[in-house]
């Protein structure tokens, strides 16, 4: 008892953050139709700083930390980032009316990172005077990249079995449809189509899936673009008096503007979310907290076994909690193409995120005060 | 002196830039223009995961001028027959007279 | 196998994108493609009162590409007779022949 | 005697203020016909920030301040976006060569606020130390959208009672050249025509001016939205560490941007205002200052009432002075299609805001220094 | 009511936008609609100084409708004489039918 | 001996400093082909807000300052900006394979001045703490508006002559073509043109060169115009306020961040320069070191005469290495088109800013530190 009211007082207190308001802002906003809008290009721009400085900062604090502090907890992430797409391939992939590549995909995008949710997590931790290994930014990549490149080869299996299937029962009926002339007609006006040629493209190339392109992707990708750059800038070179004197001061500013975006964004996907099934809708709510959880288990592991922070513990449970929202999706549509995009960027975008901010932060940071203050 | 020509028209997901860039190149067009594109259509998805709140206009429209109406239909096939299974796209065809070109 | 249509192209204000993408729907068109524009015409004001020092673009250009050449007129007729009095924008009309769509 | 010379002083040391110096800087470097040009997204960017920053102060103070003072000067705030169209209607309107619905566009715009100037008298006076309500920035929407609404009522009571005339003409008209076949044809040359079916919209329509709509149409702008959605996070959300290291210090060199865009704008529009009857020049000259003074004159009665210190008065009148130049225009372009964007946009951006900024803001300090310093 | 018309398409470096505009207003066409516009030609060199990792759209594409067709060679042919031996540029012509226009 | 070790160790440390850090992780960025982009806008911004505080700062100096001991200086600013385009016209011109007017456009490049180039050299300075005149940044027009002009006008007289020289070879030649109906047809397929009719345009006009146009073209750059804004701005208004609290401390992070797109610029227009002579990518190398040198000797000379500060020679120095990538190419592709904008942007952005930033500004302190630290 005395556990629960403690912790419902102190996720109580988060609520007030600002970071919080802003993103629940930016979804009221969007709600009343506002024609509000940050233009694109600063918004790109906002996500660039954050993440350059969560590297730069990661870099510098690599500089004089012991490595082999990172070794376990960047496993962790790696084994989440994997386990996140699994779980969704056995749980969302088997309820009915659901795609499997559809799943998969939205597994991929869960399992990754955004950023901004790390920033907020960041935020927040900084702002509660919680310590956490400034390295645990770079943890980023560890869960990102597995995450996406285990849901694309799951997909491309998948599909590449499923195609063995449909060619056996296609061949026969691509016999019989020659006689009329033209492949694909349907209805008498009907007599253009999108494609063409239907499934002749894939028919004979034996496609393994490379894993190395993939992971290629994703490191060229904008967000770990510049969460790396940062990296290397900070170990590599001297930053901090351009980090102190602007990286660092701006990051909390940009970082409501941001979760303002956000909040826009989320009510603005809302609709496409409604266009697919509403168990998209229910893994969105329960997946983050779930994968935080878990996470945060991990987390209590590394902190028991090598001395891993409680502000690490979270930040490793926020960043499995999030969901990409930058750098995902096209690495997805490229990889994935033939998963619907509304699905995962829906629930992703209008749910995951916001749950992953709104709830799991202060979720994960009562936990931690309650389980590992002593 | 004109030069009759045929102008394809592919309105497609911005993601797919740089393939269709290919596709035209081997086809054997000596050029194509781009333009950032908004719209609706069958799928209003507009992929690509942009926020559409900061920027709607994620399709990109190419047009591509071919002496030969054939070059044109063989890179409309190839881009529908790889793309359009899974992706936005429509292509059209128009008839032009080209003027003026530095190789055409 | 192509299909012969009707494009159908508005250049007018960008305050009006909604109200016309609303006529065009309700028209029965399959959709349409709109490109940021700036130009020149008889009212060369451009409105909606964007700083031109800091944007000039503030037209925009609709297609509609339209089996039937009557929706396109109809829609066209449409738009002229609701904003043409109040509102920049001309209204033309091109052959093309659409070679692959999801739904034309 | 000794009133004027010191009113005349501390007018002139107003004109060194960077504020002013930005303003009439872009003026003229437009005026050189110089390529230099702050992209969109700045220019956006700086608004939302200006306006969110202001927006945000207003709530934090509303928090603590009692809102019985508001009721006030929020009644002269509605009052004045009223009377100022009102003005217009009376005045311009009548002159010789002013369209009717135009003249009344215009005076919806003069009445209307500018946040760029509201921000610019913020600065202004914290650079001088003078003390005001927190809360006064929050007075905008309470001018803004009863002029907006003002205008929008009176030009479409205007051209109904009008089209009600015509018809009647019309109609004979139209009888007469039926027989001609065509409706509009001039000439041989021009057989096609801008909208084909003059007048036909509006014939059988009942139109009574919906208010709600165009109040909405108000509050969805972005600048509007901006200020609010500050207003709201202020009050209920606890922003003051985002604001004081964030919003706060980057307001006044945002601020001095955003003044050299507005004065390239105003050389920009000048040709625009050209082309337009040139009363409108005269009374973008004179109506900021005219409307600066009743509402520096109620904003008295206040101060004497209930205590609105002088800077507030001096806010009043500055937001009574300035003319919107971000959310009017569009609103009243959908509002008043038929009014010319030239004569109001024109008015406005071209002489209204500088004469407001540069005139209006150390005129109206000058004058409450002398008049309420006691 | 239409009326044909002859729809000239210049696709050029950015730079010379106002120079084909004075071009396109001395010769008599009623007006021009610009959009920017990236693309590839024989030179793929898009010029202007613009850094290309941040903007790759440095053409323009200009759209000029004109009742006459020798109006708009006559655009063509001017501007290609002027500046095609030096700048990028492609120059087309299309058939249109003006459905609505405030002047035209 | 002493002297090179003192003078490598001083190089070496320069190479630690985070504004070269930016510029190699942006190189290296863009080649690893990364979809990192800093949107156009935010560019624009950034070049702004650096030229427009190095002119306020200056304008500010110049107030206090006696404006005699700028003379000099100025004078040498101009003289290199001449000299350089000579040089070109002299050595690369010379070169196999290299066309007259595309060395000339380079060379004119190459002595105009490049804003981020002189923005860096300022922040490294400072970093270092070495005192120079305020008001160096405002020799920038005096060296980039020669240097312009000088190069127009070489190549217009050089390409005048040309004409007359074609144009008597190419009269008989039309001559004979004429009979075969059209002048321009290559070949069966090859019957339309680009430009029709070749080399008419030019036939019987007197072009003399008028200089007063080139200037003015330049004066209205956007990087000119921010600068001279700023200087205007600080010479007339008083700015302190805002240039304290906002110009200056955003200086050295923007900075940064446009040193990561030089970076990236310089990488993307490699390709550019590789289809262009060899001998260009020669040129880019050696001559920012060498118009450096002569530049610092100038400086050197200014030093011993009238006290000109050793951070005045070096920011000369860099000056005269940098070579103009923003305002220089468009008045360049105007003013000299038949100029191949391949050879003298790429050699320009790919090679000479890279090398000034990286190479020029640590020698040019190494060196004065070693020279004038007595
Ligand atoms: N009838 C049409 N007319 C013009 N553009 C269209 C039409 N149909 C589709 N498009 C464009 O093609 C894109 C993809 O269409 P779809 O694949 O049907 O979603 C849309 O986003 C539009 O930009
Ligand atoms: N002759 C023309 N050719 C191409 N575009 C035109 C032409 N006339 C007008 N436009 C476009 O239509 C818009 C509105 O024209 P207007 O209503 O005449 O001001 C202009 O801003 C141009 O973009
Ligand atoms: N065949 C083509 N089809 C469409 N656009 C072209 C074609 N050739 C050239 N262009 C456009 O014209 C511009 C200049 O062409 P060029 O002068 O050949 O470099 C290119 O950047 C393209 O945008
Ligand atoms: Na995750
Ligand atoms: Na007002
Ligand atoms: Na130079």
């Amino acid at each position: 008892m005395d556990f629960l009211s403690d912790f419902f007082m102190r996720f109580g207190a988060q609520l007030q953050s600002p970071t919080l308001g802003f993103l629940i802002g930016g979804m009221i906003v969007a709600a009343l139709s506002s024609r509000l809008a940050i233009p694109d290009a600063i918004y790109k721009f906002i996500v660039f700083m954050l993440l350059l400085k969560v590297g730069l900062k990661g870099g510098i604090a690599i500089r004089e930390s012991n490595l082999a502090e990172m070794l376990l907890p960047a496993a962790f992430a790696m084994l989440m980032g994997i386990l996140v797409v699994f779980i969704a391939r056995y749980t969302l992939a088997k309820l009915p009316k659901i795609k499997v590549v559809d799943a998969i995909a939205t597994g991929g995008l869960f399992g990754a990172v955004s950023g901004s949710t790390l920033a907020a997590g960041i935020t927040v931790l900084e702002g509660q005077n919680i310590a956490y290994e400034p390295w645990a930014g770079a943890l980023y990549p560890f869960m990102d990249i597995p995450a996406l490149v285990t849901a694309i080869v799951l997909a491309s299996i998948y599909t590449s079995k499923q195609r063995d299937t449909t060619d056996e029962a296609f061949s026969k009926q691509e016999y019989l449809s020659k006689k009329g002339g033209t492949l694909v007609k349907y209805g008498g006006q009907q007599d253009i189509t999108a494609s063409g040629y239907p499934s002749e493209q894939g028919s004979n190339t034996d496609e393994r899936v490379k894993i190395w392109p993939i992971i290629k992707e994703s490191l060229q990708g904008s967000a770990l673009s510049a969460l790396l750059l940062g990296l290397a800038l900070g170990l590599l070179t001297r930053p901090e008096p351009v980090v102190d004197t602007f990286y660092e001061p701006l990051f909390k500013g940009l970082l409501s503007i941001l979760m303002l975006i956000m909040g826009m964004e989320a009510t603005a996907r809302l609709g496409e979310l409604r266009k697919v099934a509403q168990w998209y809708a229910l893994y969105a709510l329960v997946a983050p907290l779930l994968h935080g959880f878990i996470a945060f288990g991990l987390g209590m592991i590394a902190h028991y076994a090598t001395g891993f922070t409680p502000g690490g513990v979270i930040l490793l449970a926020v960043i499995a909690a999030s969901s990409s929202d930058i750098s995902g999706p096209p690495t997805l549509r490229g990889g994935i193409p033939s998963a619907n995009p509304s699905a995962y960027i829906g629930a992703s975008t209008a749910i995951g995120t916001p749950v992953a901010i709104a709830i799991g932060i202060p979720l994960f940071i009562g936990l931690a005060q309650v389980l590992m203050s002593s | 002196m004109t030069q009759k020509a045929s102008k394809l028209v592919i309105v497609t997901e911005k993601v797919l830039l740089k393939k269709i860039a290919k596709i035209i190149d081997e086809a054997g067009a000596t050029g194509y223009t781009v333009v950032d594109a908004g719209g609706k259509g069958s799928r209003n998805v507009r992929s690509s995961g942009q926020p559409s709140v900061s920027d709607n206009f994620s399709n990109i429209k190419l047009e591509i001028l071919t002496r030969n109406r054939d070059i044109a239909v063989k890179i409309s096939d190839l881009v529908a027959a790889q793309f359009f299974d899974d992706y936005s796209g429509i292509a059209y065809i128009c008839e032009a007279e080209v003027l003026h070109a530095h190789k055409f």
